[in-house]
């Protein structure tokens, strides 16, 4: 069996290779990228947005985005199977589970497509994880980890209130990144003393509001709500407003965090009803891999070490500058489209 | 026992036993936590919101059909209603968010009607075609209202709260009383019945059973498409993913209130019962710290026994079910 | 030959309509996808999908041939999966496979004895059991992770359920293993369905619960038979996913219940009960695959891909019923 | 004495369901006043000849005239509000209705209330129990009781109440005295003359030519889908007629012949 996959893999490398010799330098590219951000995630605007700018530097380059809608491993594999089908030239695609993508990916590398691994990393050590060219992206866990304690900092500061309860509120009780994010913030607030949460909220807004409010009426000392995702902030927001728990960023009752740099979440610090959030630098993950799986493939280029383009705290100081940055991606009427407050 | 039994007739009665056992259960293990005035108001409010999905799921369930789409169209209809209001007003897109409901529901109960399909596949593709509209039309993220638009009377009418009650809770309490005197005291109630009972039998007296599933499909999808119009009037903060999975809830909902999916008996108070059902184990589960997961464990749980219980009062009630 | 002479042969097989929408829509494919979809790498990595779905909907066939429907498969698929994962690494393949099926079967009991017990429709026991289920895999993998590490996965046994492919040859990259259980689960079936007194019961149920009991099939039985062998055959499908993933989250098998049931329904099998075709819901499935392969390597953008689904969902319903309308007509 | 001009009148009727030939060239006339029975074995197409009268199927080719006038459009509406009323076997109550909501079911009474039309109980209950008192229904059955309490012969005489209560033009009663006792039969045929004797068309299908034979004016006799046989009860005798009926269509091919 090995056999036959070596000379698989050279007779399709002898195809790449003499197809690449006879369309001399204007050769088209088709990169492919495999997201786990669907299209109910607003997230998945900054990726086909840097897409869409990487078209229009490389014009010579096709790219190309596909998710799944309601992520789940099992479709995920699926859609890099069929994507790895159509023998694109390169691929990215976020390492959420390095089992289950190990086997495609292998096969996809030993076919001579070039991979990049972009927002979820192969966490192992480094002669085991899958042979991709590199990683651009910033860490699910970290994003959870800086963001505790950054809230501790500001606690310790007496800005906010200690923590004495903190619910994780996540959306997709399924999400492997998601979960590592709630991970980080339980190890962020190991040791306050405070007590630690996780919370299957949905992404049905009032069966959200509704879990969340029965929640917090049910666990008092609650005081830190970490939202997720940035669409879910202004909903516990409101729900701890209408508990009169006063949620905005001051003294006394609750403080909500949350993640991205979409327009909702630094709209949501600017009027200070956020402590903070986390970039993880969601433009630059889509087009830096995109730049990369380029080089490679005209230069032979393979950077040497993993592109970490986040996480970064945005918080009352700096959003105002996260606002004109995103502005100036989305455009005025995109950005405040997405401001849900 | 003769008047339990008589009592026992109506469909919607194994609901009220279910909400009496959940209400005593509930005071036992969590008497403080659950008489106040802030968690009934708050599941009070969902149940609103449920309910009013889970009377139009019951008229289906009641003519022999199903709707699985009925989570999609509540998202649609809010969001048209939201991303439409820019252009058309508050009154122009209620209407079209209303209109665009009764679209989707009439579409389906032609396809089920006409194109002879079961209504299981027909809504199932609603389900899907409907959440895909929302996605390719809002492009992931949906926009808020505007403070005008917020401080609207239309919009105080259908958000808002009166005399200390949602709105929502008094809209879902008329609608209840409308379409329960609807289907008890009219002859479209007449009709349904007898279409959801034996449709042959209906055919045959003259009732245009046809024009009947549509026109209660249309009705569900409207039901649906009324409640996003509400939620979003109170809580106009919302995501592409409104209305997910609430065709379980709906469903689950109507089932316990006693709808036979055989057809032809239901009860509306029922489905809302089951609604609050549903919404109390939400809370209690929460509150007795069960890890939130565990939730649609207990739905199924309590979807089971209910038919079950439903089934065996039917019978001793000497009903032939 | 004229159109009118297909018209019995359309008649007497209820699957030739999914046949006929298959063909077009390869055709179609092939004629618009320039090679990409057509290729033997895709063409493998849609006989997978069609492996584990196919299993699934060949036991939902045969539950909507008694004229009942089991929508829980899509969480006894992941239960089934967690199982054999958990259990894997810690026993072994061979005996985690088979505690995964057993889990699968004793599922498939707990519906059928609550349908045939109790009378309850099934459309809701099994809607019970999905949301039973699904939530019970939900809770476990927030406390276990599920998973078999890539370069343990060589030992034969992973390599038979579903871990690896076979007939390698040239570029073509073979064919999963999973597909070769379903072949099999396809032939006994098919066997047991066609010429064993089984099948005759179990279409006489679903025809006619009450003549078949007057004439001494036991229909309980028989229902709590299609049941079980629903939930083997779920589990099997779900091992055979979990073996060629390696992983599993709390969300494996989401939504597959219902496309078995659009498989079933689209192969020809009547919602009502007492006719199934078995190689029809197989097509089926292979046109719900193809079409999901289609939309990926055209690139659809993924918030078209869910309305172009249930569209053509519809659709190809619509299509088929009006096929066989068509031939049912003088 | 019948009308010269028939009030429903079949020509050269067909009928297919998908192959089968189920009606195969029917031409008959009805007349009002006039009490037909409709005679034949199982599967000769009596039900199916009816179904069309009453609006279920519709012709593949042929026509049907309805009081000298062409029917177009065939649905079960059409044919009650025409005054065709039918009472088959095994349709026309729904379980789960009362029995004051099946008496009425498709052309229910109702009384404004603030403008609304609902459902007018009083009179619906009153005209119902007053038919299930005359039909001899138990004492303990009332109008607001769901059909499925009822027994089958109950439920035939709800039927023919029914039928009986609406002035209509035309009653077709499908096997009427099925799952009857002794009495009740009588009773319905009973009715059946009454109808016909206030100028009514009655046609009545039945496999007993000997019973039909005393209350029918004509006989008609189908047998595959075809009309075999169409005399009137002065002219052939039931001994007669059953004989036609035991050699199929054989005997009137011996007789043209």
């Amino acid at each position: 069996m090995q056999v036959a996959k070596k000379v698989a893999a050279a007779t399709l490398l002898a195809t790449v290779a003499m197809t690449g010799a006879a369309m001399a330098q204007e050769e088209n590219y088709r990169f492919v990228m495999v997201s786990h951000i669907g299209s109910n995630d607003a997230n998945m605007g900054w990726l086909t947005e840097s897409l869409k700018t990487f078209e229009e530097k490389y014009p010579n380059v096709k790219t190309e985005y596909i998710s799944t809608n309601n992520y789940s491993v099992q479709e995920h594999v699926r859609l890099l199977e069929q994507a790895i089908a159509t023998n694109p030239d390169g691929i990215a695609v976020p390492i959420v589970d390095s089992d289950a993508f190990e086997g495609p990916l292998r096969r996809a590398i030993e076919a001579g497509i070039p991979v990049v691994a972009f927002n979820i990393p192969d966490g192992r050590p480094e002669g085991e994880r899958i042979p991709y060219l590199t990683y651009v992206g910033g860490d699910e866990y970290l994003t959870g980890l800086h963001l505790g304690q950054y809230a501790l900092a500001q606690a310790e500061a007496g800005n906010i209130p200690a923590p004495t309860g903190v619910v994780c509120a996540s959306h997709d009780a399924a999400h492997q990144g998601l979960k590592a994010r709630c991970a980080g913030m339980n190890a962020a607030m190991e040791g306050t003393g405070a007590k630690f949460e996780e919370l299957f909220i949905g992404a049905e807004p009032a069966a959200a509001r509704n879990t969340l409010q029965s929640f917090l009426q049910a666990n008092p000392d609650t005081n830190y709500i970490f939202t997720v995702a940035g669409w879910s902030s202004p909903w516990a927001w409101d729900v701890a407003n209408d508990m009169g728990l006063s949620p905005d960023v001051d003294n006394e009752g609750v403080t909500i965090l949350t993640v991205d740099e979409a327009p909702v979440s630094i709209e949501g610090i600017r009027a200070g009803h956020l402590l903070a959030a986390n970039s993880q630098g969601f433009w630059l993950q889509g087009y830096a891999p995109m730049e990369w799986l380029y080089w490679n493939k005209t230069l032979g280029y393979e950077p040497k070490a993993d592109i970490l383009t986040g996480p970064v705290i945005i918080n009352a100081e700096n959003a105002d500058k996260w606002a004109e940055l995103v502005r100036s991606v989305f455009g005025d009427e995109e950005y405040d489209n997405q401001n849900t407050w | 026992m003769t008047f339990l039994r008589q009592l026992a007739k109506s469909a919607g009665f194994g609901s009220v036993v279910g909400v009496g056992v959940m209400l005593i259960a509930f005071t036992l293990i969590d008497f403080s936590g659950w008489w106040t005035a802030r968690t009934l108001s708050n599941v009070i409010h969902f149940t609103s919101i449920l309910g009013l999905i889970a009377i139009g799921q019951a008229l289906v369930i009641i003519s022999k059909e199903i709707d699985l789409s009925v989570g999609s169209v509540y998202g649609l209809a809010g969001i048209a209603f939201i991303t439409l209001e820019p252009s058309l007003g508050v009154p122009g897109s209620m209407a079209a968010a209303l209109a665009i409901a009764a679209l989707c529901g009439l579409a389906q109960g032609i396809l089920v009607v006409w194109g002879g399909l079961p209504s299981m596949i027909v809504t199932l593709g609603g389900l899907f075609t409907f959440r895909g509209v929302i996605y390719v039309w809002t492009g992931g993220s949906v926009r808020n209202f505007s403070t005008d638009a917020r401080e609207h009377w239309l919009t105080r009418l259908f958000g808002g709260e009166f005399l200390g009650f949602e709105n929502a809770l008094l809209w879902m309490l008329l609608m209840l009383a409308v379409l329960s005197v609807v289907l008890k005291l009219t002859r479209f109630g007449n009709h349904l019945l007898a279409t959801g009972g034996s449709a042959e039998s209906a055919e045959s007296r003259g009732v245009r059973i046809d024009r009947v599933k549509i026109a209660t499909f249309v009705i569900c999808s409207l039901m649906a498409g009324f409640a996003g119009i509400i939620t979003l009037a109170d809580r106009p903060q919302t995501h592409v993913t409104i209305g997910d999975l609430l065709e379980l809830e709906a469903i689950s909902a109507a089932v316990i209130g006693g709808c036979l999916l055989s057809g032809g008996r239901g009860s509306l108070i029922g489905a809302v019962l089951g609604a609050f059902i549903v919404t109390s184990f939400r809370y209690e589960l929460i509150a007795l710290g069960a890890p939130s997961s565990w939730f649609i464990t207990f739905v199924g749980i309590v979807l089971i026994v209910a038919v079950i219980f439903n089934q065996k009062l039917a019978r001793w009630a000497g009903h032939n079910v | 030959m004229s159109l009118a002479a297909l018209k019995p042969i359309i008649r007497k097989h209820s699957e030739i309509g999914i046949f006929l929408v298959a063909v077009f829509l390869v055709l179609f494919f092939v004629a618009t996808s320039e090679g990409r979809w057509n290729n033997a790498y895709n063409i493998s990595t849609i006989l997978q999908v069609t492996a584990t779905l196919g299993l699934m909907t060949l036991g939902v066939a045969l539950v909507i041939g008694t004229g009942e429907i089991d929508i829980s498969v899509g969480s006894t698929f992941g239960m089934a999966a967690l199982i054999y994962l958990f259990l894997a690494v810690r026993v072994d393949p061979a005996m985690a496979a088979f505690a995964a099926v057993a889990a699968g079967a004793a599922i498939g009991a707990f519906n059928g004895l609550l349908v045939t017990r109790t009378g309850t429709p099934s459309l809701i026991v099994t809607l019970g059991s999905l949301m039973i289920f699904r939530g019970l895999a939900i809770a476990l993998t927030s406390g276990f992770a599920f998973s078999v590490p890539y370069k343990d996965r060589g030992a034969l046994s992973y390599f038979i359920l579903g871990g690896d492919n076979l007939f390698r040859i040239g570029t073509f990259p073979g064919v999963n293993t999973g597909f070769l259980w379903l072949i099999a689960g396809l032939v006994i079936l098919s066997i047991a369905l066609k010429l064993m007194p089984f099948g005759n019961h179990l279409l006489a149920a679903g025809g006619s619960a009450a003549s078949a009991h007057s004439r001494g099939v036991r229909v309980d039985r028989v229902k709590l038979r299609a049941f079980i062998i629903c939930g083997v055959l779920a589990g099997l499908a779900g091992v055979l996913e979990a073996g060629k993933l390696g992983s599993a989250d709390g969300s494996m098998g989401r939504m597959m219940e219902l496309q078995a049931t659009a498989s079933c329904v689209l192969g020809g099998c009547l919602l009502a009960g007492g006719r199934i075709s078995l190689v029809g819901a197989l097509m089926g499935t292979f046109v719900l695959s193809s079409i999901q392969s289609y939309l990926v390597v055209r690139a659809i953008p993924p918030q078209w891909f869910i309305v172009l689904l249930g569209l053509i969902v519809v659709l190809a319903a619509l299509g088929d019923r009006k096929l066989r309308q068509w031939a049912l007509k003088r | 004495m019948p009308d010269a001009k028939p009030l429903i009148q079949v020509k050269n009727l067909n009928l297919y369901f998908g192959n089968f030939h189920a009606l195969k060239n029917v031409s008959v006339d009805f007349h009002a006043g006039e009490l037909v029975g409709l005679v034949g074995d199982n599967g000769a197409g009596k039900t199916t000849l009816i179904r069309v009268l009453c609006g279920i199927h519709k012709p593949t080719d042929g026509e049907v005239y309805f009081d000298g006038k062409l029917v177009k459009e065939f649905h079960p509406k059409l044919a009650i509000d025409q005054g065709i009323e039918t009472i088959q076997q095994s349709v026309g109550l729904c379980d789960n209705l009362s029995i004051a909501r099946n008496f009425y079911l498709g052309r229910e009474p109702v009384r404004k209330v603030l403008g609304i039309p609902l459902l007018d109980f009083a009179k619906m209950r009153g005209e119902a129990t007053k038919v299930i008192r005359a039909f001899g229904l138990r004492d303990n059955v009332s109008a607001d009781d769901e059909v499925e309490r009822l027994s089958g012969g109950e439920r035939q005489s709800v039927k023919i109440g029914r039928a009986v209560e609406f002035k209509n033009r035309v009653v077709i009663m499908d096997e009427p005295t099925n799952h009857l006792s002794v009495r009740e039969r009588e009773h319905v045929n009973e009715l059946a003359l009454q109808l016909r004797n206030q100028g009514l068309l009655v046609i009545y299908i039945t496999h007993d030519i000997f019973q039909v034979h005393k209350l029918a004016d004509r006989i008609v006799i189908m047998e595959n889908g075809e009309k075999i046989e169409d005399a009137s009860t002065d002219k052939m005798s039931a001994e007669a007629l059953e004989e036609v009926i035991r050699q199929g269509g054989r005997v009137v091919e011996k007789m043209e012949s």
